[in-house]
């Protein structure tokens, strides 16, 4: 404890900065800048600490456990509250500070014609410091604490601008279901306190495997379900829809990017390392099922919405479902590929919000049926949109392409080794969904940014270059995590699955070494190799140099026609020469969009669009209803197969 | 005794569960809310009972082997857990009003503009 | 998706294919198709009928005094000709053909027009008729027709039925059957032959 | 030296052999061909077979004209990137069985690639803003979605069973598929495969966009919808990517399924290519054109996800069973 | 060196792009006739193009009602460059027998260069082959000069004819108003 700056102290100091900076910001009161001084100082802090935990925990495999007021476990009974930082937690922490860093350039130029920024400020850094809380802690009791103080900031946040349309509302419906989910959690943990008197995460994962009896086993459902509700998983994904819709596009990119990452790290620290039981056929069935699920049913749902940020809500939790369903395979390519899709998904879905964000501010609505040709006045945040557009829909060179060919890579594998037909199942409806969402995409760009520009956003500016700063970060990582597979899983998705299966080490490094063969005897974890071999084979920097060099080559060509025939001579635009087609009719502004695209898609599929659009009521008692029938067969469930 | 506990929590959870999902007034669903917390904080308390125990305040001197205390873990978490209790109440009464305010109404079938 | 025309698809991919290759071989056109107008000036006698009666108003004259008479140019704009053959058939003296050339492609201005010029003589200003041809001198032994050109009755065959007054153009003629009286306007009379040809009982001489 | 000799060579292929002037000169005989098949078959004379060359170099004089309310830059960047993809696409796909690019991309990065060309052309249509465009693009969005479902099933079954026969249970790489196919003889011949063959035959029409599946550009009713903006060399190149789609395609079909019939030289192997790419076209591509009238966008989505669908899930079934 | 090339193929696959600005529909279905396997006019590459963009060729019949004129001449101002102008049928070179109706506001030579004219109420379906083929040839010679005026100078070559001698269309009615009787 003497030198303070050795990397052991970093965890702490990574969450008690943005604990700081969120009270320095209440005293900072009036001065604006004082204020974005301090927030900026916290989340930069918080992310430098976590970059310099790189090297010992990803490079050299160190698992640095973190004792609260140096209360070592004294006789191998854990007394004090620990922080755990394995591959997996890190992994998870990086992505959020960097979601947090970039959310907070972006909402300081975002959030400048909202009053009472200081409160959004304490809330954002409260919210920031609980996620990467929970990530880092090794205590279950904690991991609660953390999850309740992230509810709360992200209600209150969701419930900022409270004159948007139905901002209040979907706080309210959040908060509700959100309050059950956390009452679950502490529920469960309780149990499981009740069981092994102990609550710290090694200790518990040494104790659970060992003797299930049927009240761990309720304990297991009740915190599934509530790490799911964090996660908006499919019985739960009405919440997220009405959030993203209400919440400003900074905090939508934190819930989004955020809190659905807490929720999956949670549920994967629930069934790998506490009840190490993802070795049965049936759980992995419970998780990839419930993955095919939302992602099928949030992509046909975001297919039928006319609000921009509904729909990238629906997607997100789609691309949960992809998360989902490649960690639920506990198979090494399954963990690594489930990771390393979570990480793309916090890069493009943030650019995606902080896009609807830049829109909303410059033109007031978000409605798909109002806007349109954007991209004549706002042609940067059009390019970045795009970037975030291709790579979710997984166009070759972005990141969202190399994650799902993993993913795909990982469910077949699984389908084949297992020889269950279920898995081929996941892998169809993972490239259906892909599909589907290039299509939603497509109707995004086409009925806000291309088509033609409606009279009242004639002046519409381009957005200040804070915001564009931001965005630009976010894409430019995207295309940087795209291109560079291989560094990107061997640098952090790979170690991170090493850690998911490597439980021994992780209570080892809590209590002491040769305490998990001594408290667990027969069935102490052993630690699988990571090792896997790609079906297929995907070099994006050979494909890249490929499609530049055949560029230069087709501009040749289209030089041939001297494309300098372009010939844009406005003198004669009074005949018209230079108008749309229209019939020979003058050029009468119509925009083709919003509702009207993929007709035929939503004809031959209009029952269960209509089916799908009643079970989404919009009335809490519902949405509570179905947490709780969910967590009635989550119990079932559990029992019936552990 | 205990088992009588264990009965209790596990009706009142149910029965805050009951009144979220059938009552369609806010603050009802509230009340639903705050009465499953009860229920889990009586839980909490009456896991941490040891027949016999006494309240595990002592000075440090008393403290001999023999000295038989009541768990003291499970007590401070339902103290937390009692705090977070009231923050949500405050948080979910603090948002009631305010729809109350711009939806006019209570009845949660009609807080629906965000659906579909 | 029943494919109905897929024996006849694949019989016709190997069958001679139905075209006529036309600028290959050139094709003529049916026997009275109504194509390019042959305008034969020598024939005609400028009676102006086909103006009248041309529907699209294709045809226009210029007439110029020539010291010996009018030279009349006709022109017949195919731009504006609907090709109906009513001018040809109204042609008393077949001056207007419609031939069976179907190629009428205009490039410049002039390509449309078919036109053609002659010169009419001056008409000399004949004696005027004998005034004393009445209707009741009967017994001329043979109506000798008169040298201009307009038509003479033969009252000895004329019933006064009145058919060659009403089909008459220029209503130059008016019979009144009760007086028996058949009078002829020299200046409204274009000589065109129509009252001869219909008049039943072919009283009328030119 | 031999860095320099081997980009040389890597040139070479990417520009000239089954590059871009392959690609070319075979997509336009094929459309060519394709044409005057169609004519032959409606008893017709039918333009002359370079008559896409024709086409492609008039709209390379013509003047482009770019719309007042399109958007410039991705007006005319479309066609150039769709080109671009679709050449890259020819160049993974084994002539055959010996694979020219070894190790760079599989069958799921085919699979995502031949989407690239598709959003050329929307982003192209949507860019100019034109509403035909606007209606152009959903149709063609949903012919994409409704072309996914059943070329997913294909592949899958095409890896399941090359997978079986390797013994590694699944292989999506395109060189091992047409090592297998070399060694024992082409996929066609196996019972599990002829399914999956007869699909992938029936979704090439609607992949392309030919015929009876081009309600995206209907050009009686939305005015060639998403390239109703264009003009001159864009124009031109859209044009031309699409003949090398039905190249490619055909080109791809041979190598999952008729690998077995390669002769090793890689010249001779193109040309046995070509000729099959040419006969295959005229029989599932111009037969169906001159036979079909064009469908709905709704009756092309349910065709696709039951009719053919329901062919390439009979494969997978068998594949997953090893046979 | 695809210079001539581009040239040669211009005459080769010319696009027609149909206007029926009020006509009978007589000579439209002969300039369909025309693409009928009997006369079969894609043996030289001819085909109907969906939009003015894509088109070489503008095919106009019918005697250019009051309101479809303003639309037919912005149709016809769409097409890009090298492009002819061809009237089937008397109608639009004169109006034929709707000549002084009101509503109709016949020679399209007022308002626009024609190229060709093909004349006959309804003309024969190789009439208008030969048309369209000699339309062809004019394309050829546009193309032709525009070349040249580009190599001496001028940035958008020659100005196209039709912005030449079209006299000053002054009583082009403004679309949507009503003419004046």
């Amino acid at each position: 404890m003497t030198n303070l700056l050795s990397y052991t102290h970093f965890p702490v100091y990574s969450i008690m900065v943005l604990f700081l900076g969120a009270f320095l910001v209440v005293i900072a009161g009036k001065s604006k800048a004082l204020r974005h001084i301090f927030a900026i100082c916290a989340v930069t802090a918080s992310l430098a600490c976590l970059i310099a935990l790189i090297k010992p925990v990803m490079i050299d495999g160190e698992v640095i456990a973190y004792w609260m007021g140096a209360r070592e476990p004294a006789g191998g009974y854990a007394i004090g509250i620990a922080l755990e930082v394995d591959a997996l937690s890190l992994f998870f922490g990086l992505l959020i500070a960097t979601a947090v860093f970039v959310s907070c350039c972006y909402s300081i130029t975002y959030m400048r014609f909202d009053e009472n920024v200081s409160q959004y400020y304490t809330l954002f850094l409260m919210l920031s410091g609980g996620v990467i809380g929970l990530v880092l802690s090794g205590d279950l009791f904690n991991m609660f604490i953390m999850v309740e103080i992230l509810t709360f900031a992200a209600v209150a946040l969701t419930a900022f601008r409270n004159k948007a349309h139905g901002a209040l509302e979907a706080a309210f419906k959040y908060l509700v279901v959100g309050c059950i989910g956390s009452t679950c959690i502490l529920a469960g943990t309780i149990m499981l306190y009740a069981q092994a008197r102990t609550l710290n995460f090694a200790q518990l994962s040494a104790f659970i495997p060992g003797n299930f009896n049927t009240s761990t086993i309720i304990a297991f459902a009740l915190l599934y379900i509530g790490f799911s509700t964090k996660a908006f998983i499919v019985p739960f994904h009405p919440l997220a829809a009405d959030a993203h819709g209400a919440a400003p596009a900074s905090i939508s990119v934190l819930i989004s990017g955020v809190l659905t990452k807490s929720g999956i790290y949670g549920i994967i620290r629930l069934t790998y390392f506490l009840f190490q039981s993802m070795a049965l056929g049936k759980m992995q069935f419970l998780l990839v099922f419930i993955g095919s699920v939302s992602m099928f049913v949030c992509v046909t749902m975001a297919l039928a919405q006319h609000d921009f940020k509904r729909l990238l809500a629906f997607h997100s939790i789609s691309q949960i479902g992809y998360v989902l369903t490649a960690c639920g395979l506990c198979t090494a390519l399954g963990i690594s590929a489930g990771l390393y899709h979570a990480m793309n998904h916090t890069l493009f879905k943030g650019l995606l919000f902080l896009a609807a964000g830049a829109v909303l501010q410059q033109t007031g609505t978000t409605d798909l049926n109002k806007l349109g040709g954007l991209s004549k006045r706002m042609p940067h945040t059009t390019v970045l949109f795009l970037i975030g557009a291709f790579s979710i829909s997984g166009i070759p060179p972005f990141n969202g392409f190399a994650s799902k060919w993993m993913v795909y890579q990982a469910t077949y594998q699984k389908a084949v080794e297992s020889g269950n037909i279920g898995f081929l199942f996941a892998t169809i409806i993972a490239l259906i969904t892909s599909v589907l969402t290039l299509a939603s995409f497509v109707k995004v760009s086409q009925s806000v940014f291309f088509g033609q520009l409606p009279e009242e956003y004639k002046d519409v500016k381009e957005v200040p270059f804070g915001m564009r700063f931001a965005m630009g970060i976010f894409a430019v990582l995207c295309i940087v995590t795209g291109l560079f597979r291989e560094l990107v899983t061997h640098y952090l998705t790979e170690p991170a699955a090493r850690a998911v299966f490597d439980v021994g080490k992780y209570i080892n490094s809590m209590l002491g070494d040769g305490y998990a063969s001594a408290v667990m005897g027969a069935n102490a974890p052993v630690r699988t190799e990571v090792v896997f071999d790609m079906a297929g084979t995907w070099q994006p920097i050979h494909w890249l140099l490929l499609l530049c060099i055949l560029l230069l080559a087709i501009t040749l060509v289209a030089l041939l026609g001297r494309y300098d025939t372009v010939s844009e001579n406005k003198a004669a635009l009074a005949e018209g020469k230079f108008d749309i087609f229209f019939g020979g009719e003058e050029s009468v502004p119509s925009q083709v969009g919003g509702g009207d695209l993929f007709w035929g898609f939503k004809h031959n599929w209009r029952h269960y669009f209509s089916f799908m659009h009643d079970l989404h009521s919009g009335i809490v008692n519902d949405y509570a209803l179905w947490a709780i029938v969910a967590l009635a067969l989550a119990m079932l469930y559990m029992l019936i197969v552990l | 005794m205990i088992l009588f506990n264990y009965i209790a929590s596990f009706f009142l959870i149910v029965l805050g569960f009951y009144c979220i999902v059938t009552k369609y007034n806010a603050v009802k669903t509230v009340i639903g809310l705050s009465i499953a917390d009860y229920g889990v904080n009586l839980l909490i308390i009456s896991i941490g009972f040891n027949p016999g125990g006494t309240a595990p305040i002592y000075t440090w001197g008393e403290l001999n082997p023999s000295s038989f205390f009541v768990d003291p873990i499970p007590q401070a978490l339902t103290l937390t857990s009692i705090v977070i209790g009231a923050c949500t109440t405050a948080m979910s009464l603090a948002l009631v009003i305010k729809l109350k305010e711009s939806y006019g109404t209570l009845d949660t079938r009609e807080i629906r503009r965000l659906n579909g | 998706m029943d494919l109905p025309f897929v024996r006849e698809a694949v019989k016709n991919l190997f069958s001679r294919s139905s075209c006529d290759m036309y600028p290959l071989k050139p094709s003529e056109a049916a026997e009275q198709y109504r194509g390019r107008i042959e305008y034969d000036p020598t024939k005609c006698i400028n009676c102006h009928f086909c103006e009248r009666v041309c529907a699209g108003g294709a045809i226009s004259v210029v007439e110029v005094p020539v010291e010996e008479g009018t030279q009349i140019t006709r022109t017949f704009d195919l731009s504006t000709c609907t090709f109906c053959n009513t001018c040809a058939d109204f042609c008393n003296t077949h001056a207007i053909k419609l031939t069976k050339d179907y190629h009428m492609i205009g490039l410049k201005e002039g390509d449309l027009l078919v036109s053609g010029t002659f010169v009419k003589a001056a008409k000399k200003k004949p004696a005027p008729p004998p005034a004393e041809a009445k209707p009741e001198e009967k017994a001329a032994p043979a109506i000798k027709p008169r040298d201009d050109g307009k038509p003479v009755q033969d009252p000895s065959k004329c019933v006064y039925c009145g058919i060659c007054a009403k089909k008459c153009l220029g209503e130059a003629l008016t019979v009144d059957r009760k007086e028996k009286l058949w009078k002829l306007d020299e200046d409204k009379c274009v000589s065109c032959g129509t009252c001869e040809e219909v008049c039943p009982k072919k009283a009328i001489i030119m | 030296m031999a860095i320099v000799y081997s980009s040389l060579v890597y040139l070479g292929y990417i520009l000239i052999f089954p590059g871009f002037l392959f690609c070319f000169v075979a997509g336009m005989l094929i459309t060519g061909i394709d044409r005057k098949i169609v004519a032959k078959m409606q008893k017709r004379v039918g333009p002359p077979i370079l008559q896409p060359m024709y086409d492609f170099f008039k709209l390379m004089g013509k003047e482009t004209i770019i719309p007042a309310a399109a958007n410039k830059t991705v007006f005319l960047a479309a066609p150039i990137v769709g080109l671009a993809a679709m050449v890259v696409i020819q160049l993974f796909i084994p002539v055959i069985s010996t694979p020219i690019l070894y190790g760079t991309a599989d069958l799921i990065v085919i699979l995502y690639l031949l989407l690239i060309p598709a959003l050329a052309e929307i982003y192209g249509g949507s860019a100019s803003g034109s509403p035909y465009a606007g209606v152009g693009l959903s149709r063609e969005m949903v012919t994409i979605i409704a072309c996914e479902l059943p070329l997913v099933l294909i592949f899958l079954s095409v890896a399941k069973t090359v997978g079986n026969a390797m013994g590694t249970g699944l292989c999506f790489s395109l060189s091992d598929i047409a090592a297998y196919q070399a060694a024992n003889g082409s996929l066609m011949l196996k019972a599990s495969m002829i399914p999956a063959a007869i699909a992938m035959l029936l979704v090439i029409p609607g992949e392309t966009g030919n015929h009876p599946f081009d309600a995206a550009e209907a050009e009686t009713e939305i005015c060639e919808g998403m390239l109703a903006e264009y003009s001159g060399a864009p124009l031109g190149i859209y044009k031309l990517t699409h003949a090398i789609k039905t190249f490619t395609l055909t080109a791809l079909f041979v190598a999952l399924f008729l690998g077995g019939i390669g002769t090793g030289i890689v010249l001779l192997d193109a040309l046995i290519e070509f000729a099959i790419c040419v006969v295959l076209t005229i029989i599932f591509i111009s037969l169906v054109h001159a036979v079909t009238a064009r469908l709905k966008i709704e009756q092309l989505f349910k065709y696709y996800w039951t009719a053919v669908s329901a062919i390439a899930l009979i494969s997978l079934v068998l594949a997953w069973f090893g046979m | 060196m695809f210079k001539n090339l581009i040239t040669e193929s211009t005459a080769k696959s010319p696009w027609l792009f149909h206007i029926n600005s009020g006509s009978c529909n007589g000579c439209d279905i002969e300039l369909v006739a025309v693409l009928t396997p009997r006369y079969d006019a894609e043996r030289f590459g001819f085909k109907l193009a969906g939009s003015p963009r894509h088109a070489d060729i503008v095919v106009v019949s019918g005697p250019l009602t009051q309101q479809s004129l303003p639309r037919t001449l912005r149709a016809i101002s769409q097409v890009p460059e090298p492009r002819c102008i061809v009237t089937i049928g008397s109608c639009p070179q004169s109006g034929n027998v709707f000549k002084g109706s009101y509503s109709v506001m016949a020679p399209l030579s007022k308002y626009v260069h024609v190229d060709v004219a093909v004349a006959g109420c309804t003309p024969k379906p190789e009439a208008i082959m030969d048309g369209l083929v000699q339309a062809t040839e004019i394309l050829k010679e546009k193309r032709k000069a525009w070349l040249e005026a580009k190599k001496n100078g001028l940035k958008d070559g020659p100005k196209a004819e039709t912005e030449q001698e079209v006299p000053a269309a002054e009583d082009v009615p403004a679309s949507g108003e009503e003419v004046q009787q």
